[in-house]
């Protein structure tokens, strides 16, 4: 099985730990991710609002190039956002549920000389490494595991929504069984697949801001040390707004807010530069490490 | 090589399959596919034995040879025949016919065998539509015509010359 | 409508009927033209269409037919041979043609049903009626064969459908086996506290049904005992009974339970939850599963019993029975039976409310399922009746949530039947003991049998309030003070249009229903099918529901799908009867599709022998050949693909038989 | 009254079919005494030319072998068909294709292309290939053309009887000229050999186990190889089951397991898939891929099942050989 990267806007830029700590991970692991040569926007965001069948058509794209470049290879594209990896696969499922959307996207891509067979697996990196890698080789992994820190392990709305291809869709356990296994304690709560205010927190700020507030506070009453996330704008608006969140609710919610990916890098004993852990606002306090 | 020559496949080619289908499990299905009104390609033409083990290699070959694209074999799932095991002995043979038929030249996906229990009527429906697409796809079965003494009437075609001459090729 | 000629050779003379059965076969298929085809093809004498071929007029056609024009061969185009294959077989053996000379096209099932395209549904038929016709060439006047039936039957398990079946079979004077793996029969039924929708004590209508059968003197009840395997087949079934022991002496044992106050091992040292009281209780290693068990005799469990487990106790049981019924030394005992029937009354599986994490089950401790709240409320149950939380206190606010593991693609997608009228009874029920408030929340209300609707407006107006909407998740996440400390529902009430918290004390999950965790075991031993869903398949929805596809072996209650108690009794009523059907007849008749070997062809090259899963082949030593039994024969044909000379052929299936039916689908197709 | 008059004749063949006729030993005294060998080709001089001057129907009955591939073949059996009144097909070739009829699994260009340029044993770096005419300043030569398949003499021409085997037990063949010199023939088309499989009257059928399931096949070289035992319970693929008797069990005498020579009996149509469902059937596993393990020892199923009747198989050649041809 070959590994391309997607990146996506997201990873080159206000996630940038994401990007350094999976890169780093997965190099460690043996298994280097290359990225995806001439990728182009995943087609979420506002795309999908204004022309949804130009914005799948945008994100074959990048399916028909991994396809390309995997030869007659099985390959994995391996998407660490959640709006990429959503889209991607929505892209691919629905061009073969939908003849009218799949004529209408082949077409588009023939005029760009491409074509795409529909060999590609959208993957999401925690699909990948609790289940290709295994939770057994990533225990092996973690030189230094993360000894009893207090995990809220946030998943956002769409990395099992609507499409549970690797976790349940009310209750996934995928990143709670992958901390776990590197010495982490995954706190109990409830709101793993909450709405973290997605793009309210622009437009409607003071519902996005409450819907913040709920995520936080409910970890910090659980006990967490810190939030894992797997998504970034879950991570961006976790984090970017707890100033504000304070003063509005009149509540404390400082809560170091991390990619799982970082805290995974770190039981593997990467350092945190290399990890992009020295990005956060709110320091992983290392003390539970 | 000649092997590689293909024909091209007719607009209205509707592939010809036919079904062994155990009585017990599979055409019970096959009529639950019927009573559940699930459509399916018209391309199946059933016979029905009392079971898998039933269904004899030289079935199957007389099937290709008087015309069908394909053939599909039914049986209860393992563990579940009505007879114990006549769908083991099934699997026993279709894994070695496969082989014979490989060397053959016929395509692996002429012949097939499914294990469907009765219960299964939208497997029979999923199953039936896969395999008249991909015969579809493979184009009607071209085997070798068995050549048949004149009796009278005109004698075999003669072959065609020696291949093709190669330049300075007689010495 | 008639199309008529010559045959060119005397000896065939084939009828060939093309039903429309209404509109089913008709508005598909081309009849006439698939007629007019038949009417040409080698050696049919006549073609016909017509409307309801299997009707009496439609029968009485094709016997006038035989007898006015001769006919000796009949071909029925119509639906699955499943169906109606006797019905024509019978008609023509009423006017002395050989029912073996009969032969069933399914242009329904296997046609009209399923072809979109009127064209080709009719080119189809059309190659079926060929084969049919071709096929009919090689048939042979074989004799049905009459095999004497054994008159007892076996009923493997003992809950209120197998009770109920008991019974009747009993009262009509056939000996009966009654099989039930619990120490006691009741199932499920005897766990609950009341019966919707008239409320009746469970208890009060069970109770008495399981003694008549304790008594009856046609009963043979076999508690704690499991099959083990069954052989032969309709009319004559082998079962291997598998008695387990109870380490109890149960013709002494009177139920005083003197040996369980006696039994050493203290109560609240005692580890094991009891299972009659679904774990919110515990029991000793010797007891009685409930006040009514019947028998009404202990047993001891060998994992719990200090002296089966280490061979050291002082055996204050012993002492305290003046019966002497404790019998350390006892072993299972595997006992044969012979049967001519079996009704299969296995009933079901509590769906495992853990499985859905995000209500709490187990995590929470005051998220009951239904089942529990039975015992709760019983007076005999763990409280005594009373319903308490797990703290003692009493709820004030309860949600009750229905479908729960129903109806949900991630667990079952099938509607469990009884549990809208289930959860009603719950509402009812903690009303009225603790006078909370109560909230039900529901996706679809399923209240459709007699007097269920009326009880469902009687909860109505009992003030339980309704919300519609599928429950997102129980949690204890508080967002206010007032939801501190409590169990919080989140659901969006699908008729307000809004997502509703609702802070309660106690959670209620109606359950679904499943199969029984060992149905695939039970399907196999028995050799029956499964559905999708791992419910016991009924022989045909609508016309077969109490049979399955193995002569001789029917099904009654839950084990069938889920049902609720008034639908399985009548359900084990059908089955009784249907067993009664078989057994008072007295014979059955096998398909004589049995296979024989060609004496001249044969060479002895013993590759059929181990072939046969009934071992009814064996070797003639003086012939050197193989030999067929035909009496063990069950006519899979096995031996027959195998036979590498073709010496050994199949009744009804020879090789010419399917090699013509091979060259007449393809030969029009 | 003359003697009747008989030919002998070869198309494909190896030469073995010819051999087994001196193997009548003393026996052929007699013939030569009863028959007059009008055309014999291997052992006496006449010419095609002498056949063409006889009368038709001139012979009584002509033995044909070896199968049919080229031009001359399809030309001389039609010649001899017309010129005798029993033709019989002598052997495996001609009865059923023979080994020669394993060539059906190869196109004819694949065929040419090997002969004369892929095998290891070739030198031709002209890439020289066979012309059926050639003209030459001492006149024009021609060659019989090659086609596009192998062919079993009943494909060609009518034939009366066969005779099968390779090469052909002595006995059978001492039969079939007693039986036409006496006019006690069975019907036309009738194989001259028992309708029973090799089991019937094989020494070896009592140490055959009455279950006998297969675990393994193995090939004779690996295994020491018990003159007495059953050879398919010993492992060996032995195609006896499903193979005409009538061989003298030469094969099993010899310690060696039975490849099918003689052909099937006659109810079943295809031999090669009628012992395959035998021999498949008795693998001793439920298990894919125990099953698949198991059949790991018959690496060549074609070439096994159909090692001496590929022509006359069901399938009859792989399918697409001739489609470069434009037959289809």
């Amino acid at each position: 099985m070959k590994y391309l990267y997607y990146p996506g806007c997201s990873l080159k830029g206000t996630s940038r730990g994401y990007e350094e700590s999976i890169l780093a991970i997965f190099e460690k692991l043996q298994l280097p991710l290359q990225e995806l040569e001439g990728w182009n926007c995943c087609g979420a965001t506002a795309y999908m609002a204004v022309d949804e069948i130009k914005a799948l058509a945008l994100a074959a794209r990048n399916l028909a190039l991994a396809e390309q470049v995997a030869g007659n290879e099985p390959v994995s594209l391996v998407a660490p956002c959640n709006s990429c990896y959503l889209v991607l696969s929505k892209a691919q499922r629905h061009m073969e549920e939908f003849e009218d959307i799949g004529d209408v996207i082949v077409k588009a891509m023939r005029e760009a000389g491409l074509r795409y067979e529909g060999h590609v697996h959208v993957r999401h990196p925690l699909d990948v490494l609790v289940n290709d890698v295994g939770l057994d080789a990533l225990r092996r992994a973690a030189s230094q595991p993360l000894n009893g820190l207090k995990v809220a392990c946030y998943y956002g709305c769409q990395v099992v929504r609507p499409y549970a291809t690797f976790d349940d869709q009310h209750n996934p356990q995928t990143m709670h069984e992958l901390l776990k296994a590197v010495g982490a304690e995954p706190v109990d709560w409830s709101l793993g697949t909450r709405c973290c205010g997605g793009s309210l927190t622009g437009t409607i700020e003071k519902a996005g801001l409450r819907l913040c507030y709920i995520l936080l506070r409910e970890a910090k009453v659980r006990g967490a040390d810190a939030v894992a996330t797997c998504c970034p704008l879950c991570q961006f608006n976790l984090e970017c707004y707890q100033g504000q969140i304070a003063s509005m609710f009149g509540d404390e919610v400082d809560i170091p807010v991390t990619y799982f990916s970082q805290l995974l890098g770190k039981a593997m004993g990467i350092d945190e530069r290399t990890l992009g852990l020295k990005r956060l606002f709110v320091p992983l306090t290392t003390a539970a490490v | 090589m000649p092997d590689d020559v293909s024909l091209p496949i007719a607009e209205d080619f509707q592939p010809r399959i036919i079904a062994f289908f155990c009585n017990w499990c599979t055409y019970t299905a096959s009529d639950l596919a019927g009573t559940s009104r699930m459509t399916y390609a018209p391309n199946t033409r059933v016979i029905r034995v009392m079971c898998s083990g039933r269904i004899d290699p030289q079935f199957v070959l007389a099937a290709l040879r008087k015309g069908a694209d394909g053939v599909l074999l039914g049986g209860c799932h393992p563990g579940d025949c009505h007879y114990q095991a006549g769908n083991y002995k099934c699997l026993r043979r279709f894994r070695l016919l496969k082989r014979l038929l490989t060397q053959l030249g016929i395509e692996e996906e002429r012949v097939r065998l499914e294990w469907i229990a009765a219960s299964e009527g939208d497997r029979v429906q999923k199953v039936t539509n896969e395999m008249v697409e991909q015969i579809r796809k493979l184009g009607p079965l071209r085997l070798e015509k068995i050549p048949t003494h004149p009796n009278g009437e005109a004698a075999p075609a003669p072959a065609e010359p020696m291949a093709t001459a190669t330049e300075g090729a007689v010495s | 409508m008639i199309m008529e000629k010559k045959s060119p050779q005397e000896e065939l003379r084939i009828g060939v009927y093309v039903c429309h059965c209404g509109a089913n076969i008709a508005s598909k298929v081309d009849v006439e033209s698939t007629r007019d085809f038949a009417a040409k093809l080698p050696h049919v004498t006549v073609a016909r269409d017509y409307k309801f071929a299997c009707s009496d007029p439609g029968q009485e056609l094709i016997q006038k037919d035989i007898k006015e024009l001769g006919l000796n061969r009949v071909v029925v185009a119509s639906c699955s041979p499943q169906l109606h294959e006797k019905t024509f077989r019978n008609a023509c053996a009423d006017v002395g043609l050989s029912p073996f000379y009969v032969q069933m096209a399914n242009i329904r099932e296997h046609v009209s049903w399923v072809t979109e395209d009127p064209e080709l549904a009719t080119r189809k038929a059309k190659s079926l009626v060929a084969a049919a016709v071709r096929r009919l060439a090689f048939a042979a006047p074989l004799e049905t064969k009459r095999v004497p039936v054994h008159p007892d039957v076996l009923i493997v398990g003992g809950g209120i459908a197998g009770i109920h079946a008991s019974l009747i079979l009993a009262n009509a004077g056939r000996k009966v086996f009654l099989v039930e793996r619990e120490p006691t029969i009741g199932g499920h039924m005897a766990q609950f506290d009341k019966t919707f929708p008239t409320m009746d004590c469970a208890a009060c209508i069970l109770t008495p049904k399981m003694s008549d059968v304790k008594n009856h003197p046609n009963i043979m009840m076999w508690t704690y005992s499991e099959v083990e395997e069954v052989a032969g087949f309709t009319g004559n079934f082998k079962v291997t009974v598998r008695r387990k022991a109870r380490y109890i002496k149960e013709e002494l044992c009177v139920g005083c339970n003197d040996c369980v106050e006696a039994c050493v091992l203290k109560k609240d040292r005692v580890q094991v939850p009891d299972e009659f009281n679904v774990g919110l209780s515990r029991r000793k290693a010797v007891y009685m599963p409930f006040p009514q068990s019947t028998p009404a005799c202990v047993v001891i469990d060998p994992e719990q019993c200090l002296q089966l487990m280490k061979g050291k106790c002082a055996q204050t049981c012993v002492e305290a029975c003046e019966r002497a019924a404790i019998d350390f030394d006892q072993s299972d005992e595997i006992v044969e039976i012979d049967v001519g029937a079996i009704i299969i009354a296995t009933g079901y599986k509590p769906f495992e409310a853990r499985r859905i994490a995000e209500y709490g089950y187990g995590k929470f401790a005051n998220v009951y399922t239904t089942l529990e709240i039975e015992r709760l409320v019983n007076a005999s149950g763990p409280t005594g009746g009373e319903l308490r939380l797990r703290d003692g206190t009493t709820p004030k606010v309860a949600g009750v949530i229905h479908c729960v593991g129903s109806r949900d693609r991630r667990y079952n997608p099938y509607c469990s039947n009884v549990c809208c009228m289930g959860a009603l009874k719950m509402a009812h029920l903690i009303k009225e003991r603790t006078g909370a408030e109560v909230f039900n929340f529901y996706v679809d209300m399923r209240t459709a049998f007699k007097g269920y609707e009326e009880f469902y407006d009687q909860i109505l107006s009992e003030g339980v309030q309704f919300v519609r909407g599928r429950v997102a998740e129980v949690t204890d996440w508080a967002m206010t003070d007032e939801e501190k400390g409590k169990l919080v529902i989140r659901v969006e009430d699908t008729l307000v249009g809004v997502a509703r918290r609702i802070p309660v004390d106690m959670v209620v999950l109606a359950i679904g229903l499943e199969p029984q965790a060992d149905a695939g075991e039970i399907q196999r031993k028995f050799n029956i099918s499964c559905s999708n869903e791992g419910f016991f398949l009924e022989r045909h929805p609508k016309l077969g529901p109490v049979s399955t596809f193995t002569d001789g072996i029917f099904l009654a209650g839950a084990c069938q799908g889920p049902k609720d108690i008034p639908e399985t009794v009548a359900q084990a009523g059908a089955a009784a009867a249907e067993a009664l059907c078989l057994v008072d007849k007295g014979f059955v008749e096998i398909e004589p599709n049995t296979a024989w070997i060609d004496e001249e062809v044969c060479s002895g090259c013993k590759t059929c022998i181990p072939l046969c899963p009934f071992k009814a082949i064996s070797r003639d030593e003086e012939k050197r050949i193989a030999v067929i039994n035909e009496a063990l024969c069950k006519g899979c044909g096995t031996c027959v693909a195998a036979c590498p000379s073709g010496a050994a052929q199949q009744n009804l299936f020879t090789d010419e038989q399917i090699y013509e039916e091979i060259e007449g689908v393809l030969s029009y197709a | 009254m003359s003697k009747p008059k008989a030919g002998f004749y070869w198309c494909a063949s190896c030469g073995g079919c010819e051999e087994s006729v001196v193997d009548l030993a003393e026996a052929i005294l007699d013939v030569v005494d009863a028959i007059d060998f009008v055309f014999f080709p291997v052992a006496m001089d006449f010419k095609r030319e002498d056949v063409e001057a006889m009368e038709d129907g001139e012979m009584t009955v002509c033995f044909i072998n070896g199968a049919l591939r080229t031009s001359e073949h399809r030309e001389m059996a039609e010649l001899l068909r017309r010129k005798s009144q029993f033709l019989i097909a002598y052997g495996s070739c001609s009865y059923q294709g023979g080994i020669p009829g394993l060539a059906n699994l190869y196109s004819r260009s694949q065929i040419l292309d090997f002969v004369y340029g892929g095998s290891p044993s070739t030198a031709n770096p002209e890439g020289n290939r066979p012309q059926p005419h050639f003209h030459a300043p001492e006149g024009d030569l021609e060659l019989p053309t090659f086609d596009s398949e192998v062919k079993a003499l009943d494909q060609v021409v009518d034939v009366d009887f066969y005779l099968p085997g390779c090469a052909p037990p002595p006995s059978l063949l001492k039969a079939a000229v007693e039986a036409l010199l006496s006019g006690e023939l069975p019907p036309k088309g009738s194989v001259l050999a028992p309708d029973k499989a090799l089991c019937e009257d094989c020494p070896r059928i009592d140490s055959k186990p009455n279950e006998p399931l297969i675990s393994e096949f193995k090939r004779p070289w690996e295994i020491e190889i018990d003159h007495e035992k059953c050879l398919l319970a010993q492992g060996l693929l032995c195609l006896g089951p499903a193979t005409r008797s009538g061989c003298d069990h030469v094969c099993i005498n010899g310690n060696m397991p039975c490849t099918g020579c003689m052909g099937p009996v006659s109810r079943v149509q295809d031999h090669g898939s009628a012992i395959l469902s035998a021999l498949a059937s008795l693998i001793d596993s439920d298990d894919p891929q125990k099953i698949d393990d198991v059949l790991e020892g018959i690496p060549d199923p074609a070439g096994t099942f159909y090692r001496y009747g590929l022509p006359h198989s069901t399938l009859f050649a792989k399918c697409g050989i001739t489609q470069g041809n434009g037959e289809t």
